[in-house]
């Protein structure tokens, strides 16, 4: 299952409005954070999770998606949230905690739903797994299409839940798709410190379910091997778990020292960063010129800023609208 | 009432339960059951009994023992337009998967604005006294109550366990049913009489979050919850013989809480003990009676409570039976208001 | 690994202990509960879950176990404790709730806890299993002698617990044994129908450790590889994930009418009953004479009626005693 | 007091308890830590900042993401002779592990008659104010509170947090440690300046479940705990200028509950504010309001109570700020007595 080209200039949209969001968004986060780092304060306060580097998870999976499936993410939810196709718009005010976000400024970034394309995510580690999985029962039971994916991080496959929820998925044949962004840290924890095994996708084994191991961070592969599992489960044949060897380019989140770190890597992981090599590879397969991305990367931008205008202009609602929303 | 006698039909709280879920389900293809051997077994507690065979193993599904997953599952699948009755078997047990009821089933209505609803009942037993040890016998009230975002509902007899749980399933809110063992009329769990009632044959809904008033009074209010009304009732049926009358209010809701039933009762009779199964600090006894302090309302005696001692609840029948609420309890509970206004 | 004729002779023994135990328990327990079933009446309310048939798993297990290892158990945990070499005298009078009781009657049949052999156990499926980690972790980092075995269910193996405390227990290299006995059965639930794998042995190697599938019920086979595993963890090589498929002879508790099962299963679990089985074996190998073997089971059922009258004539607690040992 | 200024050495709370724990690591060697982030990271919260240099890996240990395994496992190791220190990242992850607090750590002793105990502090920040979201800006007070069996305290100031983690590591019963994020001390989490004290170099202890008069007064009793004793000693200064005298009384301990310092205050003052960011009902603000209200003082005016609405945290500082307790909240409770007094 290979993208045709059209798939593939989508992925490489996508990816490269994520990022332009992603360093808008981190920009701005520091308004008003300086020179004391306060994260009460700024346009947009509280923690900020980044996706930089891990986008061509989002779009190597989400470019097998229609607004009917679901997508259940995590507490680093801004690409996954973009190749979806959620609302950039209400999106980008909810983060900035205005009454025109999606939740009117309640949820913030680590709780962006948007049930118009069946999207949500949270920020507890390890419960994506069990929504999705009863996302895809519902379907199974309505008998209505879709498949859900549920997006964890390879931190997340040592907690409970993820054992739990995929052997439920397996026991019921579920059409649902577990995808580990591994991108080798848990906050300043290395998978290798937490993590029994190499690779996560080892794990499936104990759920009977195929397990897909992508080592390399590249939308292609990821698009290939996710779109043979979306298959499995539209089909009816059950679930898969997917572990991709991402990167995260940025801190775990705004404001990480990252001393953690070793030497050397942060400078390895830009210089394999997927979006330039993605770049190349249109370059070389599709007379991709300068021209025609440069007004691709235009056009992301103006997405993105109109997203950031919106969201700026937006009014933030009524302190004692806090009360409302509790019950419908 | 003097013409054809009314057709009565007493039933138990567990099969007014499995009542009102068969004919949710009858009508409501969304509805449907998962659980720990809620399937062929009908439930431990047999509020799911005869479902099984009604509507077979798609629709009443038995899990594995993974409370996380499958209430997990439930959310999922309740924000995408089913409705799941989900049972935890002891409400015990809440600690091994509280985050997917407590961080999701809750809050996800107000995460997203409003905009995806969880329409869930979560349904699960409640209560000792039948020496089941400190794991299997809490109540654990107000540790649900406390929490913003699920309704917490628990039945007193079977009239209200149907109309309860119908009005749950079809609440667009998660809502939390606790049942209490000794109330559900399984006969090896004990049984207390009075919970088994006449239960109309048709559907109807009691409205979630407003008290009963179960016995009216004048002299002092007795407020309680599942077996704590029960104790309340035998209560007032003694303090009678003695010339006192009292009245005993069922909250059958935590939350929403009828604070206005527990304040207009107290306003009347300038009393009140408060009866509670769960744990007494923190607990619902203080809740009822802060209400009360808070509105200003004159009192005759400093309020009482008769609620679970703060101890992990021991297995032996001389401690377990010494340490639940009793009907002895409350009534020396008001002989020591009697005491305090003298 | 093979073990002595002593070893054999006390594998025995212990099985018929612990099978007199419960043979009499069951008897004692319906005192007062009949006609009318009712749990909380009778010399031993509450519930109770007899091992009937899961013997050999503890036996061959505490074979290799000195007072100074720890075994964690679960809900079903008599046999277990007999074969740790727990007080029998305090821990029936516990499942009476008497004063003279291991926690003078706090705890109960679900919470036996006896520190002079380092037993405990516990009613929430899948506590046993970071409790053992943790104290295998205790003994490697004091240096002190020891490791650990947590015992649980098949169902157990469901529960996120599990995987959690695995994957911990790999990653840290604990001395810890985990002992799945596999009854086929959680409650009425079957292992088929609740678990994604055959052999939960395979989930071994999720973690990176040994996974051993035993497939009979015989003290023999358990010997050798909980021997082997054992070993291993006292070298301080790492854990070990044990899976025995055993025989759950009664109903998941007292009460239970295990109109679940499927036709001839509870006949066929009789046949192959591991006490006779052994008993054969024994009389095969060791001119093992029904002298000999009615003299052990005198001296068994005395030491069991021993415990049991002990029990009956120990007095109930003090009421009020409930509010000690809440803090000590 | 006039000779030699006395050294002052003013600490975060962050500091106060790493310098605790590491004078306690250095006396006993059965103390050790474990948790998420607290080796090389030093804690998300600066509390563990500097032990892993000092102690290595071996007694401080990162964990992976697993708390339900590393809070057993701490159980474990109490019970068979170690001193674990365990953190809890947020309060609000309490959910995907309580089993093994509230099912084991808590009841394990009451479960063997006293004969294994777990001597296990678990430490965890609470508390919003910083835009963090629904699932990570609780209090939770009163769940952990409501449980019998493990001590639950929580400092308001850094030599308090110094005195009690002490008292906490060598309290052979579990302690549950609760730290406000927005007292710690970490300027990027706001820092109440107030909670950075005075604390001695040597060791010593703050006895766990007394409450310390912070302020004296005799018009009105002011209780509260962590962020709400910074409020209500604000409030207390903004109502000296109206010439009204406030007591400050800082609970320090939940379990046990102080219930005789506050007895004693209200006598005095026959007026009562509680104030805790913890949620509003079923929590402890009602505890200590029954608890007056059952001793039958005689109150000048209905108590009152600030504390956060019955609403998962909202995102938005509008909505968020809005809904904490703050210093006006406190001023109006007073000003809304008086009038009931009127
Ligand atoms: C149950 C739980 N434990 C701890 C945390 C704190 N926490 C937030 S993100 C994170 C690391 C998650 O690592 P991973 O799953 O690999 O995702 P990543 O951050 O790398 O995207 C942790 C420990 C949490 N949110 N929930
Ligand atoms: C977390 C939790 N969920 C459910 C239960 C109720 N329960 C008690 S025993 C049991 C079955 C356990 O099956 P298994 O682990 O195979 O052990 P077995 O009873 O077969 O020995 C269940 C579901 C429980 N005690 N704890
Ligand atoms: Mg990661
Ligand atoms: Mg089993």
């Amino acid at each position: 299952m290979t993208p045709t080209q059209e798939q593939e200039i989508w992925m490489y949209q996508h990816m490269v409005i994520s990022r332009f969001f992603e360093e808008s968004i981190e920009k701005i986060y520091m308004e008003g954070k300086t020179p004391a780092f306060n994260m009460a304060k700024g346009p947009i306060p509280g923690e900020m999770h980044l996706s930089n580097g891990q986008e061509p998870c989002a779009v190597g999976v989400c470019a097998h998606l229609n607004k009917d499936d679901i997508v259940v993410s995590t507490h680093r939810p801004h690409h996954v949230a973009i190749a979806k196709g959620v609302d950039l718009m209400r999106m980008t005010a909810e983060i900035f905690g205005k009454k025109t976000g999606l939740s009117g400024g309640r949820g913030g970034h680590m709780h962006i739903f948007d049930a118009n394309v069946n999207f949500s995510c949270s920020g507890i580690i390890g419960e994506s797994v069990g929504v999705a999985a009863g996302a895809a029962l519902s379907r199974k039971m309505q008998g209505k299409p879709g498949v859900a994916v549920a997006y964890l991080g390879e931190g997340a496959a040592n907690q409970g839940a993820f054992h739990e929820a995929l052997n439920l998925a397996s026991v019921w044949k579920l059409p649902v798709v577990f995808v580990i962004e591994d991108n080798a840290w848990g906050i300043s924890v290395s998978k290798q410190a937490s993590t029994a095994v190499k690779h996560n996708s080892d794990r499936a084994a104990a759920y009977s379910m195929p397990g897909i191991h992508i080592s390399d961070n590249d939308p292609i592969q990821i698009f290939e091997k996710a779109g043979e599992a979306i298959n499995r489960a539209r089909n009816g044949e059950g679930p898969t778990l997917i572990e991709i060897e991402t990167s995260r380019l940025a801190g775990h989140f705004m404001g990480d020292a990252e001393a953690y770190r070793p030497a050397g890597e942060k400078e390895h992981l830009v210089e394999i960063d997927p979006i330039p090599a993605f770049k190349r590879r249109l370059q070389k397969l599709y007379q991709w010129t300068e021209q025609r991305d440069e007004s691709l990367r235009k056009q992301a931008r103006e997405t993105v800023e109109a997203a950031i205008k919106y969201a700026r202009d937006s009014d933030y609602p009524a302190p004692e609208e806090a009360l409302e929303k509790v019950f419908v | 009432m003097t013409q054809v006698k009314a057709k009565e039909r007493k039933l138990t709280i567990a099969r007014a339960m499995a009542e009102s879920i068969a004919m949710e389900m009858r009508e409501d293809e969304t509805v449907f059951l998962m659980g720990e051997d809620i399937g062929e077994l009908g439930g431990v507690f047999g509020n799911t009994r005869g479902l099984y065979k009604e509507f077979g193993p798609d629709r009443v599904k038995d899990t594995p023992i993974s409370e996380t997953a499958f209430i997990g599952a439930a959310v999922g699948a309740a924000s995408d337009g089913m409705k799941p009755v989900v049972e935890l078997m002891f409400v015990d047990f809440f600690g091994v998967c509280f985050d997917a009821i407590y961080n999701m089933m809750a809050k996800n209505t107000y995460f997203s604005g409003g905009e995806v609803n969880v329409p869930m009942v979560l349904m699960t037993s409640t209560g000792g006294g039948y020496s089941d040890g400190g794991q299997h016998s809490q109540c654990l009230h107000a540790t649900f109550a406390h929490l913003p975002g699920m309704k917490v509902v628990a039945p007193s007899n079977a009239y209200d366990a149907k109309g309860m749980m119908t009005a749950a399933i079809r609440d667009p809110n998660p809502v939390i049913f606790m049942f209490h063992k000794a109330l559900q009329g399984m006969g090896w769990l004990g049984t207390e009489k009075e919970a088994i009632v006449d239960v109309p044959e048709q559907t109807f809904e009691v409205p979630l979050g407003v008290a009963a008033v179960t016995r009216e009074g004048t002299d002092v209010t007795i407020v309680g919850i599942t077996s704590g009304v029960h104790h309340g009732l035998k209560a007032a049926r003694e303090l009678e013989q003695e010339g006192v009358s009292a009245e005993v209010l069922d909250l059958r809701s935590l939350v929403p809480l009828d604070r206005e039933a527990v304040l207009k009762s107290v306003k009347k009779t300038g009393r009140l003990i408060v009866v509670d199964e769960d744990y007494h600090s923190y607990g619902m006894t203080a809740e009822i009676i802060a209400t009360v302090a808070e509105a200003g309302i004159p009192m005759k005696a400093p309020p009482q409570r008769v609620a679970y001692p703060d101890i992990p609840i021991p297995f032996t029948p001389p401690m377990e039976q010494w340490a639940l609420p009793s009907v002895e309890k409350i009534i020396q509970a008001f002989e020591k208001m009697k005491e305090a206004e003298v």
